[in-house]
């Protein structure tokens, strides 16, 4: 499943604002990312992490700012066409409970991409297999564990070759084990061009996998800059006591 | 004289529903049936643009929907159906000639579509939002994430209330006598009552039940093992008697230890 | 048992409640039964008070579809059933029925310019008639397929809509309807009814069914009958061979209309 | 006869709709009200104890509930009603005297339960089992959780079926005629219907459509509203109109970039 | 919130199996955790620690096998009043969604422990002080961050004071700055004589909180004892092989 690099994008996030009623959520959020690279979202609980994903592919329109692929601000197009370039996990899968799987996976490989049954299962069979998951392919979501749900739901969105990927806590619910393994496939898909944004609360993680750390708080980045630099040195005060935490 | 008797007489007396029955399975049967039939596949495929139209964002959508519902929900049905059937009938009289049943079926399913839209859209309003947005981040239009997400759970929670409203119709199906029928023409529900009416005898109007009765269980059932498997996402394996229906039963408590 | 506690004595006509004649009716089949401002009226029904007023009996009118009347008679929900019920053969089976009270003609409506003049031009023609009346009846016995709807505006509106070539109709509501739809529909026939009407009591209740029939007489000889045969009926032939009641009483000419008034 | 002219007067003559009013609203609203609401809240008790007898995991439950539904649903509602209003006019009689209404009501709850049964029963088995699964953790007993978790969540999601049941029953009380009525008992459209009789057109049909019209116009958007309220757990503060039904938006997604 | 001392228990789990159809899920598991002490397992996902989690509550009966609390077996007496004696978080949180967060809360304190309104409020708000939301009392769980829902689910089962809480990757959602939090609430809470079992990947934290570390593999507890033991020495090879690929 390598990407294609001729077709790698970059990620740009320009102020961006939104507010839930009175609740505002984000308050202008910055953040880069260069073609292929990896970034790491950090930051506490409620702190707007999921909300900013959500902007990005918009499932959410922002109120204010903007949001660039390649330089080229995404506003002005039709969200479908970007949210198929942008894949997504959700934080808590969103995965189809009516359908298989399989069928989970096989959906907008289908619909969207129109490949034929044969292929769209070839396809799927080869992303659960990359997950360890072939041989739940026929049960339905609600009967399986929690880290297998969140491995359909990571095998449903790569199976769509985006070029930029949004990983809500994408191994929140797995063990060391898998989530070695899903650093390989984040790996591999790195370095086969894929631009990804991952949202994540375990340092150690984000240090492995991270081009570029950003530490959000309150609606905004405070903070972003290589894992060593953040890790290692950090600026912000809020930060410094955020990281003094971790176990 | 025993009042029992005589009850029973006049709602299991077995010489009227022989009399009643051939004609019953000749005409009524037949009859019943092309009106229901008709009228649920219409009713049904109108009731789902309502309700889409009903939860649609664009208030130019949303309020012809819900005028719609609350007119033809409000109205008697044999208003609604006399008003169509004679309002439209000089129309009819040139496309179709005098048979009542196109503008029957077309009373009835605008009748139905009404109820029928309200109870899909319950069902698809109680999906959860993150389901749509699970089938949009896969870059699903909102039309297409609809179609293959959302309103195919939406509709599987209301199957029962919707075969309700198929049943109904199977009954309301007995209103276009207010348009005219001639004897070929009546369904169930008016040959029982033709022969209440001549006989003073409820028997045959109580065999018509007994043909409902015919149409509506197998329905019901039909519709729920439909339900059964595609909750379950496949045949029931193995004797599903004791599992089917209780997906609320915690799974495993269901031995000796039941409460 | 017959479902009333009280004695023979007190209660010998066996009706659900001592002294008062529940009587199963329709609302909404004028001239012979309807209701007018709150009141259940008609020929049929003036008759039935008054034929009830001479045994000693106030009447309890309530209103029903006709194909529930004649079973709750015979389950004695109702004591009497009252709405020009024809008698025939199937429903005998069902109830027994008192003397004959009254007679009825046909008329045959057409919208206006039909070329239809008379009953015998009828085959072949899209004939309404309301459901399980002696025109029903008339009808089918003639293999005329009828078309059949379940009340007089039914036919009327099959007539205005012209999904139907002609309605037979009582003629007294043939007449009416044709004089107040303002020339669209006119009347083109007329015809008598073959077989008489009478009230229907529970089967093998035959005290009341008796003291029905000596009140009808009575009701007869003392002039009410054709009173209010001139009222609800006013210009209409009564055919000479037709005899209300027992037929062994004189019936007095009707009264004029202002000496029915007067009464 | 130019059609239209006909219709019009058929069915939108004034005259004969201001007779038939003052009746109409002292008699006929009256007494569909007292039907109607008491079938109503009798039938919904009765909808719910099927509902829940039939996701019992007792058998003893399930199959009477099924078989009830069946047989309550599929015969014609004149033959339902005539049956338990004559078969139980003896003791009737006793009780409360030759009043048709009580057994009227009961036999319209009785249908109206089986139609509200399988509602329910569809509203609380989309529920998902997890939240079974919280309120027993909670120590809940099986009924508690039923009662406090999930019945609620399921009962609002079909609130809009739930509505049309009552619309139907609204209408339906209209059956109690076959047991006879006196004329102070007559409900809306039995007066609409002997108006049309003795005036030969069908005015009062139709006003006592705009009868129907007026109460469940307002009984539908009570319910959206509350409906509404339950969603989103609050009053919907400020301006709700571009807001309400529309929880399958996206939210945000609303301005203009719809699709 | 501290527990009385008096009532604190022991919990055991004796070769408990349970199988979904085919699916034998568990397959002979033993467990045992002092009073008062803390029992981690961890393990590869879908290895069966929610199942387990379930048994020990009854929410799923074992198909063969026992649960013991103070060495009594809970399988003879009444399940609700067993849950209600046993707390559990789970892995989805399984808040009420047609709640407010408040309400979710004070349910069971005022429906099954009859407390009045007011003293189940002030219960819950206490409660929900401790996890950080109670600006959040009002909202419904739909409008909250995952990690804000995870803390009302905490919150929800301590307010009920159990003996004994069953936490399902209770941290899963949380930044590092409330899995602190929460490890002091825990601690707080072992001190104060509660017996609890904790599922969770992360290893820190099952180091920092443990008394006993559990491994599971494919429906058995492979092996358990001291944390430094099973971290430091771990003896089977499986282990050995899992903990070899945490970050
Ligand atoms: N309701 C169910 N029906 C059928 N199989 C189930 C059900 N729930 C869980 N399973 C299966 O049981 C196995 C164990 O599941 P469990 O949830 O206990 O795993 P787990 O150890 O908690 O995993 P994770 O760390 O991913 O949450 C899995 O293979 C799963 O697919
Ligand atoms: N649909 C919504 N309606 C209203 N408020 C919301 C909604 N979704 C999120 N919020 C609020 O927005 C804020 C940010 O939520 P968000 O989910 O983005 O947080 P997060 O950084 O992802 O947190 P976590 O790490 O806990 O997942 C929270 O205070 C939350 O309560
Ligand atoms: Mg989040
Ligand atoms: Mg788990």
């Amino acid at each position: 499943m390598s990407i294609d690099t001729t077709t790698s994008v970059s990620l740009g996030v320009r102020d961006v604002h939104l507010a839930f009623g009175a609740n505002r959520v984000l308050r202008g959020v910055d953040l880069t990312v260069a073609r292929g690279a990896t970034a790491c979202v950090i930051g506490p609980s409620g702190s707007g992490k999921s909300t900013l994903l959500r902007t990005i592919n918009r499932l959410i329109e922002p109120d204010r700012g903007d949001v660039l692929l390649d330089g080229r601000s995404v506003l002005a197009d039709d969200p479908d066409a970007l949210r198929q370039r942008v894949g997504m996990v959700f934080q808590q899968f969103n995965l189809f409970p009516h359908m298989s799987v399989l069928r989970n996976v096989t959906l907008a490989l289908r619909r969207i991409k129109k490949l034929p049954e044969d292929e769209a299962v070839a396809i799927a069979r080869a992303q659960l297999e990359l997950v360890g998951l072939v041989g739940k392919a026929d049960a339905r979501p609600g009967h399986l564990s929690g880290g297998q749900q969140q491995r359909v739901a990571i095998a449903r969105a790569l199976a769509l070759q985006p070029q930029v990927m949004l990983f809500d806590e994408a191994t929140s619910a797995l063990d060391p084990e898998l989530v070695k393994g899903v650093l390989g496939v984040m790996a591999d898909l790195a370095s086969g061009g894929m631009t990804m944004v991952v949202v994540t609360h375990e340092m150690g993680f984000a240090r492995q996998v991270a081009d570029t750390v950003a530490f959000m708080d309150r609606g905004v980045v405070l903070e972003a800059g290589e894992p060593a630099a953040i890790f290692e040195t950090p600026e912000h005060p809020r930060l410094r006591r955020f990281l003094s935490q971790v176990l | 004289m025993d009042p029992l008797r005589t009850l029973w007489e006049t709602f299991f007396d077995w010489e009227s529903m022989r009399e009643a029955l051939p004609e019953m399975l000749t005409v009524g049967l037949p009859n019943t049936l092309i009106l229901a039939v008709s009228a649920a596949l219409l009713g049904s495929v109108l009731g789902m643009l309502l309700a889409i139209a009903g939860i649609s964002r664009t208030r130019w959508l949303r309020w012809p929907a819900r005028v719609y519902t609350d007119v033809f929900r409000g109205l008697p049905a044999a208003a609604t159906i006399l008003l169509i059937g004679v309002g439209l009938a000089p129309l009819g009289m040139q496309v179709w000639g005098p048979n009542p049943y196109p503008l029957g079926i077309l009373a009835l399913s605008l009748i139905a579509a009404a109820y029928i839209g309200e109870i899909f859209r319950s069902g698809i309003q109680s999906v959860e939002a993150a389901q749509l947005e699970g089938a949009r981040a896969l870059g699903f239009s909102w039309g297409e994430a609809m179609r293959v997400v959302i309103i195919p759970q939406g509709v599987r929670r209301v199957l029962p209330a919707w075969v309700n409203q198929l049943i109904a119709l199977i009954k309301d199906s007995s209103l276009v006598y207010f348009l005219g029928l001639v004897a070929s023409q009546r369904e169930l529900f008016r040959i029982g009552q033709d022969y209440a009416a001549t006989t003073g005898n409820e028997s045959a109007l109580l065999l018509a039940g007994l043909f409902y009765l015919a149409l509506t269980v197998p329905l019901t059932h039909v519709v729920n093992a439909i339900d059964r498997r595609l909750r379950h996402g496949r045949p029931a394996a193995g004797p599903a008697d004791d599992i089917d229906d209780t997906d609320l039963a915690l799974p495993g408590a269901a031995g000796g230890n039941q409460r | 048992g017959d479902g009333s506690s009280s004695g023979a004595a007190d209660n010998p006509y066996h009706l659900l409640q001592p002294g008062v004649l529940r009587a199963g009716t329709l609302t909404d089949a004028p001239p012979n039964v309807y209701l007018k401002d709150g009141e259940f009226t008609g020929f049929d029904n003036d008759l039935l008070r008054a034929v009830a007023g001479k045994i000693g009996l106030k009447v309890e009118f309530v209103g029903t579809d006709f194909s529930a009347l004649l079973s709750q008679v015979n389950n004695r929900k109702f004591d009497v059933g009252s709405s020009s019920i024809t008698i025939t053969e199937a429903r005998k089976k069902t109830v027994d029925f008192g003397n004959g009270y009254d007679f009825g003609y046909f008329g045959l409506d057409v919208p206006a310019g039909s070329p239809i003049r008379s009953f015998d031009e009828l085959p072949g023609k899209r004939v309404v008639v309301v459901q399980g009346t002696v025109q029903d009846d008339y009808a089918t016995s003639k293999g005329l397929d009828p078309v059949r709807v379940p009340d007089y505006n039914g036919a009327i509106n099959q007539l205005k809509a012209g999904t139907a070539d002609a309605w037979i109709a009582p003629a007294e509501i043939g007449d009416k309807s044709a004089a107040d739809s303002g020339g669209k529909i006119v009347v083109a026939a007329k015809l008598l009814s073959p077989a008489p009407t009478a009230y229907a009591v529970a089967k093998g209740n035959d005290a009341l069914r008796e003291a029905l029939n000596k009140g009808l007489d009575e009701v007869i000889a003392d002039g009410t009958w054709s009173r209010l045969q001139a009222q609800y009926y006013p210009g209409r032939p009564i055919p000479e061979d037709f005899k209300p009641g027992s037929g062994t009483v004189a019936v007095p000419a009707a009264p004029s209309a202002s000496a029915s008034a007067a009464s």
